[in-house]
C-alpha cells in the first residue's frame, strides 16, 4: 500500500471567545476604524433581527430567519467582497446583504411577502434570497463561469448552511467549480443545526471544510464568531479567487443562538444549556470588549450607536409598513419578458375578479 | 373517538401503521425529535425509536431513492419531504425507478413506499412554500397521487397508502392541517385508493375538486343550494389512477361540470377530466366545462395570494355561467 | 442551401445562434470533442473554442442552475441533456428558479437559457432512453416548451428560443433527427413561438400532434384524404404558452378533433387541449375529442416500444370513429 | 492557524502490468486455484463481451457497454461478495453478474430490449442494470439501511464509473451512508472515461477515492487492473461493512478499452496511441502471465477454457435469440401489484390494436 495524496483541514482564529487576541491581527484589524466598522454591522444586523422577529410575532411579518448570534458570518463576508462581487446569500445573510446595498425596507418587504423586496436598487448583479436550501450554489457556480469567461478579476461568494452542504447540488456545484478553477467562495455557516437537525447528523465528515477535498480544492476552517477572522479567510479567499487560482470552501464555525425561525421552537429539540454555554461566544460582545481594551470603544459610542440603528431600523420598518400591496395583476407582470397572448385573458379574469370579489391579501 | 384536526389525522394514521407492521419506518427531515414542522411525526419517536424514525440529512435527491432500497428490501419507507416546494429532485428517482422497479423487473422487486408533503398555499408562508404541483405526479406511470381533503379521509387514505404495494405520493393541503376538526375513529380501516368521494349529491352540477379547494368548492355549492340548485360534490382524492367512472356519472346526470383546484390552470389535473370530459362523457354534456384554477403564473407571495387561489367566489361565478349556459 | 436533416438543422441553428451573439454558449455532456452523442454540437469546438463549447462534469442537478447563473449574468447559455431521461434532475431549478427569477426580482435578473434535449421513443434505443415527458414541463410557469417536428421548424425555433429572453426546454425528437430531410436556408430567420403550424388544411377534421408524431399523423390525415376526407393538420410546436387560437379556429370550422401524442395518456399536454375544446369550443365539437397517445405504462423496452407508440393505424382508427360520430 | 484534520489517500497492487507480483500476495491468492477462479471469469466475461457486441453490429442486440479491459473489477466485486450481499450495479459490471448467478441469456434479453432480462433467476435481491448514471447509490443505501435495520452482517455493493461520482445524488447516498455507518461499499470503476470526457475533466480532486473524505468515511484506491487487488481490497471493505464499521469507498484504476458502448465511436476523441498503451496494463494477460510463472496455467488450459466460454456464450446467446418476445399487454403487467380498473379499458384497447395493426417489434 502507498500513499497516494493527503490533505489536511486548518482552523484559524485571532481573538478568542474573551475577545482577547490570540497572536498577530491581519493589518486591516490593525485599524480600529476597520473594526469598528465591523462592529457596527454587526449590531445593527441585530438590531434589524430583534425588530423583524417583533413585526412577526405582531402579525406584521411573515415567518423570519433571525442571524442572532451569527452576525460575524455575514459582516465579514460583506466587509471582504467588492462591490462588483456578487453575493448568492442563503437566507440568513442579512448583515451582509445590508454591507452591499441592500435596504432593510427591501428584505422586510421580502420576508413580508412583497416581490419588491428581492428588486434590489443597490447590488443588481446579488442574487436575492434563497430558500429552497443550496439551490443557488448552481448558481453561483454559473455566475462564477461568466465572470471569468469575461476575464474579469471579480469573484462570486455563495453562503450556504451547514445542511445545505449535504445537498447532492451544492457538491455539484462545487466540484464543476473545481473543474474549471472558478473564481467562487463558498461559506458554510455551520451554525450548528438545520432546523432541529444537529451538525454531526449531517455528515460524519470531521469537518464540512472538507466538503472542498471531494471537489479537489481548499477547504478551511475559522472561527465564525470572530469577524477578524472571517474578514481575513475570506480576503484571502476572494484574492485567490481574483488571482484565477480557484474556489476555496470556508466553513465559518458558529451557533445559532436564535429559534430556525419565527415558525420553529428550539426548545423542542435543544438544550437550553447549550444554548446559554454559545452565549458565551457571541460575536457582538467579543468584539466589543476588544475593542473596549484597546481604548477604541466606549459607553457612548455604544449608546450613540444603539440610537442610530434604533432609528435606522424604526425608518426601515416604517417604509415597509406604509408600502401599499402591489396590484392583483402585478403577479403576471414580469412573468415572461412580454406576456404571451395567451395569457392576456387570465390577466384580464384576474383584474375583473379582484375587483369584484372581496379578496384580500 | 375525538374530533382531531387533518395533522393530527395524519399522525394518528402513521401510529397506527407503525404499529401494525415493524416495516414501517418513517424518514425525513426534523421528523424526530422535532416532530415534522407541521408536528405529523409528533410522538413517533419516541412510541417506535430511532430505528423506525429516522431523521436524515438534508438530501432531498437521496429520500426517494433511499425508499426505493428499502422498499426492494421488504420495507415500508414513509418518507416526509418538509414542503411540496422541495420535492423536485425526487421526480428523477419517482420517475425513473419509483414507478418501474416493479414494471422492469417483472415483479421481483417492488416499491412499497409513501412520500408524503404538504403542499397548497393559503397560509401565508414563504417563497416556495406554497404551491401546488401534483399534476407532475399524476402523470408518471406506476405510482399512485392521492390527496386527502379532511380529518377522516386523511386517516384512511394514508393508511390505505402505507399498505399499498406500491409507490404513493401523499399530499396533505396545510391549509386544512388545523382548519377543521373531526371525528375519526382509529379503527386501521383504510379508505378506498381507486374511488372519488362523492361528498353532496346533486343534479343541476358536478363540482370535482380535491385538496383545500373542496372547503372553498362546499361552499360554492351551499351558496348555489341557497338558490334552488343542487351541485354535487365529488372530493377526487386519488388522482392517480384517476377514478373517472364517478366523475362520468354524475356528469350524466347533471350535464354540467366546474373542475376547481389551486395548481395552475395549464396541464393541471384539472386538464385530464376535463379531457376525459371531453371524450368519454361529451353527448352528456350541456355547457362547456369550466376550470377554476391557479392562474399560469409563478404563485405570489403572500400578499398576493389570496388572489391567486381560487375562492368560493370564483368557483361561485364558473358555476353561475356553466349554469346560465344554453 | 442544401437539404439537411434536423439534428442538422439543431447545429446549424447553433452556429449561427453563436455567430451571431457571443453570450451564446453551449453547455453539457459530451458536447466537445465528441461533438454529441447525436452529433448535434459537431464542429462547434472547433469553430467557437473551448471558452464557448465546454464539456461538463456528469450532473445534471447542476445544468439548470448554471443556466441561471450564466442567464443572469447575461449569457445565452444552451445546455443539452443527453437524453430526456436524465433531464430530471433539472426540474428543480427550472420550477424554482428559471421560470420565476424575472418575476421574483421585478424583471432585475432574467434567465435567457435554453435547455435542449433529445425525446421520444422509436429508435430501439436502452432503458430511460425513449420516454416522452414533455408535459412536466408544459405545467411550469415562466416558461416555454418548445418541440420542433422538422429540419426547417428545428433551425428557426431553436433560434428563437435561443433568442428568447426567458427559457426555454426544447424538445427534439431523436425519431425524426436523420429520419427525413429538408432544404433549409441559413438565414437566421426565427421562426415564431407563440404559434402553431398548421401543416395542412382540411376542414372535416383536425389533427393536432407534435415531434415525431407529426410523420405519424401526417400518414394518417394522407389516408384520409385518399377516401376524400380533408383532414387539417397542426403541429402545436410550441407547447407552453399554448396557441389556442390557432387549433379553435380549426376545430370550429371542422367540429372533430383527434390530438396525437407519444406521452402517456394521462395529464399529457394532449389533456390540456382537450380540455380547453371541452370549454371554449365546446359549441363546435360535433364528436368526442380522442386523444392518440401513449398509454399509461411504463415506456416498455424496443421489444414492445412499437405497440406503445402511436402510429397512423391507431390515428386512423381513431379518425374514422370521430368522423363517423353523430 | 492550526490543523484540526487530516487525511491521506492509500493505493493498493499485488501484481504489476507485467504480471509481476509486488512484495506478498494476501492469503486467499497463495491459493492458484481461487487466481484460476478469477482468471475463468474475467476471460468469460470477455467472451462474452465479444459476443454481445457481434450481435449488436449484426442487428441482433440492442446498444450494449462492454467490459473489455475493466474485467478484474467486475470479477473481484463478483468473488469478494458473498451470496446474500446485494448487488447494486451500473450498466459495465457483468462479471460480477455473472459470478452471482445472473445468466448470459438475461442480460442479453436486457440490452436486447426486453424486461424479463432484470427479472434474474439467481440472486432476487440484486438490482438491475441501472442506466441513469449514478442513481443506484440512493438505492444502495436503502438497502444497506434495511440490512442494518435488520441486524443482518450482509453488505450492500454499489459499484458507479468515474463519471457518476460527479452527480449529487451518489454524493448524498455517500453522505447518508456516512453518517448511518450502513454496511455498504463503493466502488468507483474509474475507467478513465465518461463517454468522451476524460477523467480529468470530472473532477479536480487529485484521486476519487478522496470523494469518500467529504462524507467522513475511508476512500481508498486500488489497481484495478489487478484483480487480485480488487478482490483484497474489497474483502477488507466487506469485512468493515459486515463488522458495523460503516461504509469504504474504493476507487478501482482501469481503464476502457472499448467504445464506451456500441453507440459510441471513440476514435473521435482519444487517441489510439493511449488506447495501445493502455492494453499493456490489460488485467486478463496480466493474471495470465503470473499463473503461467507460477505454473498454474498453461496452452491447453487456455484453450480449453477458452472453448468452454465460447460455448457458454454461443449456448446464451442461442437461448436469447430463441426467446419470443412478450405479447404487448405484458407492458401492462407489474405495473402495478393489482391493474388499476381504470388501465383495463387501455390494455383492452392495446390488445385490439395490436391483433389488428401491422406493428412488429
Ligand atoms: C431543499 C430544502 N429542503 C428543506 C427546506 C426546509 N428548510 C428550511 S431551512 C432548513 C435547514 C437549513 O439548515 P442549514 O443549511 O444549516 O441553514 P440554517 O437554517 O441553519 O442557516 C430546512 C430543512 C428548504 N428550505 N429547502
Ligand atoms: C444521469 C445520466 N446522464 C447521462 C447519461 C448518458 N451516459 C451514459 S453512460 C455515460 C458516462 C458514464 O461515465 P462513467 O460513470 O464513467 O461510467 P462508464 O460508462 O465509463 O462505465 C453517460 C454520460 C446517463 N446514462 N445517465
Ligand atoms: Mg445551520
Ligand atoms: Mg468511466
Amino acid at each position: 500500500m502507498s500513499k497516494v495524496a493527503s490533505f489536511e483541514i486548518n482552523y484559524t482564529r485571532f481573538l478568542d471567545p474573551q475577545g482577547q487576541a490570540v497572536g498577530d491581527l491581519p493589518s486591516f484589524a490593525q485599524d480600529p476604524a476597520a473594526l469598528i466598522e465591523l462592529y457596527r454591522a454587526m449590531v445593527l444586523t441585530r438590531a434589524f433581527d430583534a425588530k423583524a422577529v417583533a413585526l412577526q410575532r405582531t402579525g406584521r411579518l411573515g415567518t423570519f430567519a433571525s442571524s442572532l448570534g451569527q452576525e460575524a458570518v455575514a459582516a465579514g463576508v460583506g466587509a471582504a467582497m467588492a462591490a462588483d462581487d456578487v453575493l448568492l446569500p442563503s437566507f440568513r445573510e442579512q448583515g451582509a446583504q445590508f454591507r452591499r446595498g441592500v435596504t432593510m425596507t427591501e428584505l422586510l418587504l421580502y420576508w413580508g411577502g412583497d416581490e419588491r423586496g428581492s428588486d434590489f436598487a443597490g447590488p443588481r448583479q446579488d442574487f436575492p434570497i434563497c430558500v429552497p436550501v443550496g439551490t443557488q450554489a448552481p448558481h453561483a457556480a454559473g455566475v462564477a463561469l461568466a465572470l471569468q469567461l469575461r476575464g474579469e478579476a471579480r469573484a462570486a461568494v455563495c453562503v450556504i448552511g451547514d445542511g445545505a452542504t449535504s445537498r447532492g447540488d451544492v457538491y455539484e456545484a462545487m466540484n464543476f467549480a473545481g473543474v474549471r478553477r472558478l473564481p467562487l467562495v463558498f461559506v458554510v455557516n455551520n451554525n450548528g443545526w438545520a432546523i432541529s437537525v444537529p451538525r454531526a447528523q449531517q455528515s460524519a465528515a470531521e469537518t464540512l471544510a472538507q466538503k472542498a477535498v471531494a471537489a479537489g480544492f481548499p477547504g478551511r476552517q475559522v472561527d465564525g464568531n470572530d469577524v477578524i477572522a472571517v474578514r481575513a479567510v475570506l480576503d484571502e479567499a476572494l484574492a485567490r479567487a481574483r488571482a484565477g487560482e480557484g474556489p476555496t470552501l470556508i466553513e465559518a464555525l458558529t451557533y445559532r443562538l436564535s429559534d430556525h425561525t419565527t415558525a420553529d421552537d428550539a426548545t423542542r429539540y435543544r438544550d437550553d444549556t447549550e444554548v446559554s454555554a454559545r452565549w458565551k461566544e457571541e460575536p457582538v460582545a467579543r468584539l466589543r470588549t476588544y475593542l473596549v481594551e484597546i481604548g477604541a470603544w466606549g459607553k457612548d459610542d455604544e449608546e450613540g450607536l444603539l440610537a442610530d440603528c434604533d432609528r435606522e431600523v424604526e425608518a426601515a420598518a416604517d417604509a415597509y409598513l406604509a408600502t401599499a400591496p402591489m396590484p392583483p395583476s402585478a403577479m403576471f407582470d414580469h412573468l415572461y419578458a412580454e406576456l404571451p397572448r395567451e395569457l392576456e385573458a387570465q390577466r384580464e379574469a384576474l383584474s375583473q375578479s379582484s375587483d369584484e370579489g372581496d379578496i384580500s391579501g | 373517538m375525538s374530533e382531531i384536526t387533518l395533522v393530527e389525522a395524519v399522525r394518528l394514521a402513521l401510529a397506527r401503521a407503525m404499529s401494525e407492521d415493524d416495516g414501517v419506518l418513517v424518514l425525513g427531515e426534523d421528523v424526530g425529535p422535532d416532530g415534522g414542522v407541521f408536528r405529523a411525526t409528533e410522538g413517533l419517536l419516541e412510541r417506535f425509536g430511532a430505528e423506525r424514525v429516522i431523521d436524515t440529512p438534508l438530501s432531498e435527491s437521496l429520500f426517494a431513492g433511499l425508499a426505493v432500497g428499502l422498499g426492494a428490501q421488504g420495507f415500508r419507507p414513509v418518507v416526509e419531504f418538509q414542503f411540496m416546494g422541495f420535492i423536485y429532485p425526487a421526480i428523477d428517482q419517482v420517475l425513473n425507478h419509483a414507478g418501474r422497479l416493479r414494471n422492469r423487473t417483472r415483479g421481483r422487486l417492488t416499491c412499497p413506499m409513501v412520500i408524503r408533503a404538504p403542499y397548497g398555499g393559503g397560509i401565508h408562508a414563504p417563497e416556495h412554500h406554497s404551491e401546488s404541483t401534483e399534476a407532475l405526479f399524476a402523470h408518471i406511470p406506476g405510482i399512485r397521487v392521492v390527496i386527502p381533503s379532511s380529518p377522516a379521509r386523511a386517516y384512511g387514505l394514508l393508511l390505505a397508502a402505507i399498505r399499498d404495494p406500491d409507490p404513493v405520493i401523499f399530499l396533505e393541503p396545510k391549509r386544512v392541517y388545523r382548519a377543521v376538526k373531526e371525528t375519526v375513529a382509529d379503527d386501521g380501516q383504510a379508505a378506498p385508493l381507486d374511488a372519488c368521494f362523492l361528498l353532496r349529491e346533486g343534479h343541476d352540477l358536478t363540482l370535482v375538486s380535491w385538496g383545500a379547494m373542496i372547503k372553498e368548492t362546499l361552499a360554492a355549492a351551499d351558496a348555489l343550494a341557497e338558490s334552488g340548485i343542487e351541485a354535487a360534490v365529488i372530493d377526487v382524492a386519488t388522482l392517480k389512477p384517476l377514478d373517472m367512472t364517478t366523475i362520468l356519472r354524475s356528469v350524466e346526470a347533471s350535464g354540467r361540470c366546474v373542475i376547481v383546484h389551486e395548481a395552475a390552470l395549464a396541464g393541471g389535473v384539472g386538464a385530464e377530466i376535463a379531457a376525459r370530459l371531453a371524450d368519454e362523457g361529451l353527448t352528456s354534456l350541456l355547457a362547456p366545462v369550466r376550470r377554476v384554477a391557479g392562474y399560469d403564473t409563478v404563485m405570489p407571495l403572500p400578499r398576493l395570494e389570496a388572489h391567486y387561489l381560487p375562492d368560493s367566489e370564483r368557483i361561485l361565478a364558473a358555476a353561475r355561467e356553466t349554469l346560465e349556459f344554453a
